[in-house]
């Protein structure tokens, strides 16, 4: 059990260490191999959960509250099998816009498996403080990899985002240290005595994560980074390593939340914010990047839905919809290069006829819009509906509504783009594409949107992987 | 007559035909004309055939059904009763027809491998939607429908088109969002919600009686905006924008037929129509019916385009569906249902003859339409044909849906039905029998010839599917006393809930 | 009594940081205000936790060490980010939240 | 009790003021200054409050690296525009933002006096971090800690070091001129400063080192030290940045991390545990290859280079 365990953090961390030895022609070759091998690993995981639901492992053999535990439940496999097709996908030869092997390869493949790792570890850590060096970690090498550009914009996001994360972080230490100074431990489990952890302590940890989740209010840097980062970073970003700080939230909230403040209230009044700001925000748009980081922001809205939702079932429903939009956000990031690759241009204004330039890249963003609408037959109807079920046992009606009205004012800016780019009739533009992707480049994200589609068609399996997910406590 | 494992693979493939017809067209790609021909009515020829072996096994008496277990509780349910066969039958035998004319109409303009796909994907969803076996799946079937339709409506992809589109999804989708939180707040209660005929709340009556009644006005207005109910009609007229195929299958087969099969459902399987008395919800749901009625009459009074005026008169038609099942009893309910088939039939004639204004002739306006007896005497006679029945004149279909919606309201004691059913026919006569005097009274005008087509096949196609729905709805009317008439099916399915 | 000192020494340093911080608009000075913040978090992390017979608590020494490298990694890369920045936009500052000029 | 309560409000008083310094400093110059000693100050406090582990680290990567990096990155300012050197870059402080100040003044004042009251906690990790040290043949706590409790926060650690190096040159990589090499002018001093200096870093960085595992000291302190050399080296001209990065620099980079990684892995194949305490020898190699790593890395980024090739003068 530990070999499949250590295999899914080491081994993107030996392909890491294998690219930064060998001479960078072979730096992709390396990398893809890596990001191939670590799934491997993942197929026992995976099955073990399933069997015995949550799997815990005491690094060193060291008792918990000393050493640092490793904890893989539902959720945690669930998020790890998107990191490997986001990943793989992304790993895909973007050429044109950004050649790694042009420029860069010595520096852009180990920072792409250096965020594979961070991701992989924080997501599988039960131990507050090896939460923050994981988290630290994403940000920094998020930071490198959307500064990629090399331009002015690109570069200013970049600094935004490692300011705000610093300071995000700096809030979720200071919660840390008050949590140890109570409870002796930094284990992410049950407090041993059982005692209320002490709301500020709670506060002050939620705070600094929500600004590394880009909660509305504190969202004000993502835009600006997605918007900037190449296609496959900002895939990778929007479905996974961007998320991480997010179910890091749950997981803390499911574990120490105090039972009768107004907080999940108040947390839940900033979800359904920030579903109306970032759709609202979508809309008007004029940059397909930007349209889909917005609806980042509208998604981290909804996912937040779950904390006032306290309940295993509510934390299935939002585990599949974060699955599910994983798949969906990171095709359309994919899609958006390869058409700023070939035309030039991702401005949706000037995209019209798409659907015969660039066929896939068409029916990429068509499929992945609507699994963001969460229509049927898409996952995003699955998620969505199990959301409501409990939204409506637990007679939550301000988070029903929200979760009606996000599925509205999504598909207000899906629409938009769908109507813009493929039935807009082709004003004299020409007819030939400058530079096709590759077909390649084209079908990863294309794959990627079927995924969120046929998981919606047979979620049996994943929803009942996700019922293990209960944290922490309740296995 | 049929394995197990038939049963269960009958309605699942009558849903999937038009799926795999789907995805070959698509990728076919645009050029492949004669593949896409083919493909089209290989599909929809398959597709009767099946609706046909399937109604032949219900008449036998057992039903086929497929079930999956989509999520834990929550089940995706395919189940063909004599209701599902009657929604399924009209639209696959109006989707053949209708394949047909859009081949010959679209013939030289763009996009038309995009507009069979969806075409395609637009019959699954309607024949999904006649075989849901419970609310859920119907619910899934019913939002596929505006997704798929969508790509119709803006296909022209002119400014107009994509203004349609939007009021079209404004509409659609707000409507999805108050069928879902109706659909989840049964679910709350009741559970998964199976088709069942006399309705499966009926048990649940007195406990939650005003939920229930919050729950119905949801549903309805969910329901009521594909049945474009008053005065939730608004996208209907202006979707007229769309190519002539389009409009026809809106307004004759899926969006608006789904939205009346959806409250017959409503009605009769899942409250029961006592349940709805009990709970008082008879007298309004008539009252709305009997208002879009006489509404969409006088709206389509005052429209100079011959499409929107058709439009309006859908709007008005639909509701006698909704007034049928609302009044109850059996002959009303039956009046109602066959309706469902009488009004699609006649309807999609109107929309052919009136594409076949526009194309050949370039005839939009109800004042060009003079002398158009002698310039297209077919279509004009097929017009006419369909015209009268609207009114209610027999020996066309029309007239035998009044009859019997008529004679069940008196029977129930419905008088004040009886006044309706009279003023919205002359409602009728007054916009449609100026049209049929212009067509055949008036003389053409100098140097208007004849309709140009683009060619032989062409001309032959688009007169042809008109003429066949045309003698179809007086077939009809003349053999509804025989066995596999709609009507005596429609009897069939009333004396279940009404014995 | 000295812990109470220090941790007011902490709160000082923190609002002094985060003044520095509001009225910084050179991205150095910012990274500074950031740094102060970073140490007063540090020295409150070390004051929260209890001596175990005499001795220091080891953990939470080991945490702020930890601390301490990331803190310098990042202000590393930030440098090196802001001196790219200088050289392409000529400022090192960072204008108020407008968009990118796309 | 009166002696060490005037100290620890001189250190206070001290601290605050550099502080405001650092902040107000009108030119930038002066600010970074001033924030070197306030590091210094800082690491005091840690020695007064009996964490010499800590104060090392403070003096030698708080105010030391840090200084010298905030130094470097300056010096580049200036050789691109020279108004850098005296430009404040300060908004004036308007009424509102002094208040901001003051009130998360305060509420960091009461969190922490929070804080304080909530310390009843048993210390429950710490107390067991202290009863099995004798199982891991350290005798620093901290050290026991940072390598074997809690390894893998200090892998992690040493990826975030490792990340902020590639993340400096995949930004700085297509700037050509990044690499030039600093002005060494040839002061006399500069031959003799360096000729005690550097080998006397390394001298106190292998003590740091072997002491680590008993006394205060160990892996990080001991690499700032080595990278002080590295800084020297740099500063006077003695080894010249290059654009390109050979093997040995590339495996130095990552030899403290992979040492410490595989010696988790190692025993897993073997059946044993994953991250298991080495023997005693094992950890001062990992340690030896840390502070390789931890030196090599931050001279790195100090000369905002590839790598470092040593010039025969």
């Amino acid at each position: 059990m530990t070999n499949a365990l250590a295999g899914v953090v080491f081994v993107p961390m030996a392909a890491l260490f294998a690219v930064i030895l060998l001479p960078s022609r072979y730096s992709r070759a390396v990398a893809i191999a890596g990001l191939l091998l670590w799934p491997i690993f993942l197929i026992p995981l995976t099955a073990m959960v399933r069997a015995e639901g949550a799997v815990t492992l005491a690094l060193g053999n060291w008792p918990v509250p000393l050493g640092i535990g490793w904890r893989v439940d539902g959720l945690t496999v669930v998020t790890l099998w998107l990191n490997a097709a986001v990943a793989l996908a992304g790993t895909v030869r973007a050429a044109g816009f950004f050649d790694p092997e042009r420029h860069g390869a010595r520096t852009y493949w180990p920072l792409w498996l250096l965020l594979v790792t961070a991701t992989n570890a924080a997501l599988v850590s039960a131990d507050l403080f090896n939460l923050y060096v994981g988290l630290e970690l994403i940000t920094l090498v998020s930071v490198a990899l959307i500064a990629t550009a090399d331009n002015v914009p690109a570069l200013r996001a970049a600094m935004r985002y490692l300011l705000l994360g610093m300071l995000g972080s700096l809030f979720y230490l200071l919660g840390v240290g008050m949590v140890y100074g109570q409870t002796g431990s930094l284990a992410l489990a049950v407090p041993a005595g059982g005692a209320a952890l002490d709301s500020t302590a709670l506060v002050l940890m939620l705070t600094g994560l929500m600004v590394k989740a880009a909660v509305f209010p504190l969202h004000v840097w993502l835009p600006d980074s997605y918007g900037q980062a190449p296609g496959p970073v900002g895939a990778l970003l929007a479905a996974v390593a961007g998320k991480v700080a997010l179910v890091a939230l749950w997981r803390i909230w499911f574990l120490f939340a105090p039972d009768d403040t107004a907080l999940p209230w108040l947390i839940g009044a900033l979800g359904s914010a920030a579903v109306v700001y970032g759709s609202l925000a979508a809309m008007v748009q004029t940059r397909l990047k930007r349209v889909v980081a917005y609806s980042s922001v509208a998604q981290v809205g909804f996912l937040l839905m779950v904390v006032p939702l306290a309940s295993p079932a509510a934390f299935q429903g939002a585990g599949f919809h974060l699955l599910v939009h994983g798949f969906a956000k990171a095709a359309m990031f994919l899609a958006a290069a390869n058409i700023l690759i070939a035309l030039g241009t991702d401005a949706v204004g000037r995209l019209s006829g798409l659907d015969k330039r660039m066929p896939l890249e068409a029916f990429t963003l068509a499929l992945a819009g609507v699994t963001l609408v969460g229509l049927p037959p898409t996952g995003g109807f699955i998620g969505k509906w199990k959301l409501l079920e409990v939204a409506w046992q637990q007679a939550g009606w301000a988070w029903l509504i929200t979760i009606l009205l996000s599925g509205l004012l999504s598909a207000a800016y899906v629409f938009r783009i769908l109507a813009m780019t493929c039935f807009h009739p082709r004003h004299s533009g020409s007819r030939a594409v400058p530079r096709k992707p590759p077909l390649a480049a084209s079908l990863a994200a294309l794959l990627l949107a079927l995924c969120g589609v046929v998981i919606g068609m047979f979620p049996g399996p994943v929803l009942r992987l996700l019922a293990l997910a209960a944290p922490g406590g309740v296995s | 007559m049929t394995t197990p494992w038939l049963n269960q693979a009958l309605p699942l493939a009558v849903v999937l035909v038009s799926v795999v017809a789907a995805v070959i067209i698509f990728a076919a790609g645009e050029e492949r004309r004669l593949l896409r021909i083919v493909v089209n009515l290989v599909a929809a020829g398959i597709k009767f055939a099946l609706v046909v072996w399937i109604g032949l096994t219900v008449l036998a008496g057992n039903a086929p059904e497929f079930r999956y277990e989509i999520l834990p509780g929550q089940e995706l349910v395919l189940h063909a009763d004599a209701l599902s066969i009657l929604f399924a039958s009209l639209s696959a035998l109006l989707w053949l027809v209708t394949t047909i004319y859009a081949i010959a109409y679209l013939e030289r303009s763009p996009n038309r491998a995009r507009f069979f796909g969806f075409f395609s994907l637009c019959v699954t969803s309607t024949m999904g939607i006649s075989m849901a076996g419970n609310l859920f799946t119907f619910f899934l079937f019913y939002e596929l429908l505006t997704l798929t339709t969508w790509p119709l409506v803006v296909h022209s992809g002119t400014p107009q088109a994509l203004a349609a589109g939007r009021s079209y999804l404004r509409y659609t989708l707000t409507g999805g969002v108050l069928f879902l939180a109706g659909v989840l707040w049964l679910y709350g209660l009741a559970g998964s919600v199976e088709f069942t005929p006399g309705g499966t709340l009926s048990g649940l009556g007195e406990e939650y009686a005003i939920q229930l009644r919050v729950i119905f006005v949801l549903l309805v207005a969910g329901m009521g905006v594909k049945a474009a109910l008053v005065p939730l009609h608004g996208w209907l007229p202006v979707a007229m924008v769309a190519p002539a195929p389009v409009s026809a299958l809106l307004h004759a087969v899926a969006v608006v037929k789904a939205g009346a099969f959806a409250l017959i459902r409503l009605v009769e399987d899942v409250y029961g129509f006592e349940l709805m008395c009990e709970l008082g919800l008879q007298l309004p749901l008539m009252l709305l019916a009997a208002t879009t009625i006489v509404f969409g009459s006088v709206r389509a009074l005052q429209q100079s385009s011959i499409k929107r005026r058709l439009a309006y008169s859908t709007v008005s038609q639909v509701s006698y569906i909704v007034l049928g099942i609302a009044t109850g009893g059996l002959l009303a309910t039956a009046g109602g249902m066959v309706h469902l088939v009488n009004q699609g039939i006649m309807k999609i004639t109107l929309f052919f003859c009136a594409g076949v204004f526009g194309l050949a002739l370039g005839v939009n306006r109800v004042k060009e339409l003079d002398g158009m007896g002698y310039r297209a005497p077919w279509t004009s006679a097929c017009f006419s044909i369909a015209a009268i029945g609207m009114i209610g004149v027999p020996p066309v279909a029309g007239f035998v849906t009044k009859w019997y919606l008529g004679s069940g309201a008196l029977a129930v004691g419905q008088p004040w039905v009886v006044a309706v059913l009279i003023t919205s026919a002359l409602l009728n006569a007054m916009y449609f029998l100026p049209l049929l005097k212009r067509i055949w009274l008036v003389r053409p005008a100098p140097g208007a010839g004849p309709a140009e087509y683009l060619g032989r096949i062409e001309h032959v196609a688009l007169v042809g599917s008109a003429v066949v729905t045309a003698s179809l709805s007086v077939a009809i009317a003349l053999l509804a006393a025989h066995r596999l008439s709609p009507l005596s099916w429609v009897l069939r399915i009333a004396s279940e809930y009404f014995p | 009594m000295t812990a109470e000192l220090y941790v007011f020494a902490a709160a000082a340093v923190f609002g002094i940081g985060v003044h520095g911080l509001l009225i910084a608009r050179h991205l150095m000075r910012k990274l500074l205000a950031v740094n102060l913040m970073l140490s007063a978090v540090f020295l409150l992390l070390l004051l929260f936790s209890t001596p175990i017979g005499g001795k220091p608590d080891p953990i939470p020494q080991a945490l702020v060490l930890t601390g301490i490298v990331i803190a310098v990694s990042s202000t590393a890369f930030a440098l090196a980010l802001m001196v790219r920045l200088f050289r392409l936009s000529g400022r090192a500052t960072l204008p108020r939240f407008e968009p990118d000029d796309d | 009790m009166i002696g060490t309560l005037a100290v620890d409000l001189l250190l206070v008083s001290i601290l605050i003021g550099l502080a405001w310094q650092v902040v107000r400093g009108r030119v930038l110059f002066r600010a970074i200054v001033f924030f070197v000693a306030f590091g210094l100050i800082m690491a005091m406090i840690w020695g007064r409050l009996g964490v010499p582990d800590l104060a090392l680290a403070e003096a030698a990567i708080g105010a030391g690296l840090t200084g010298a990096l905030m130094l470097g990155a300056f010096r580049r300012l200036v050789e691109i525009d020279a108004r850098q050197a005296v430009s404040g870059g300060l908004r004036p402080s308007p009424r509102l933002s002094l208040l901001l100040s003051l009130l998360a003044g305060l509420l960091v004042a009461v969190l922490g006096l929070a804080g304080l009251e909530l310390r009843g906690g048993s210390g429950e990790a710490g107390r067991a971090a202290l009863d099995s040290l004798h199982l891991t043949g350290l005798g620093n706590p901290v050290s026991a800690v940072l390598l074997l409790f809690r390894g893998l926060d200090t892998v992690f650690e040493m990826l975030v070091l490792l990340g902020a190096f590639l993340g400096a040159r995949h930004v700085a990589e297509r700037d050509r001129r990044s690499g030039a090499a600093i002005a060494s002018h040839r002061l006399p001093m500069v031959g003799a400063l360096q000729m005690t200096v550097v080998p006397l870093a390394l001298v106190v960085a292998l003590h740091l080192l072997r002491a680590g595992a008993n006394d205060p000291g160990g892996a990080f302190q001991a690499g700032a030290v080595l990278a002080a050399g590295g800084v020297l080296l740099t500063l006077t001209g003695r080894v010249v940045p290059q654009a390109q990065a050979g093997l040995l620099t590339r495996f130095s980079l990552i030899f403290g991390t992979l040492m410490l990684a595989g010696s988790g892995i190692v025993p897993l194949i073997y059946g044993g545990v994953l991250m298991a305490p080495p023997g005693k020898t094992a950890i001062y190699a990992i340690e030896a290859a840390m502070m390789v790593s931890i030196g090599v890395t931050l001279s790195l980024l100090f000369s905002a280079s590839a790598g470092l090739r040593a010039v025969r003068s």
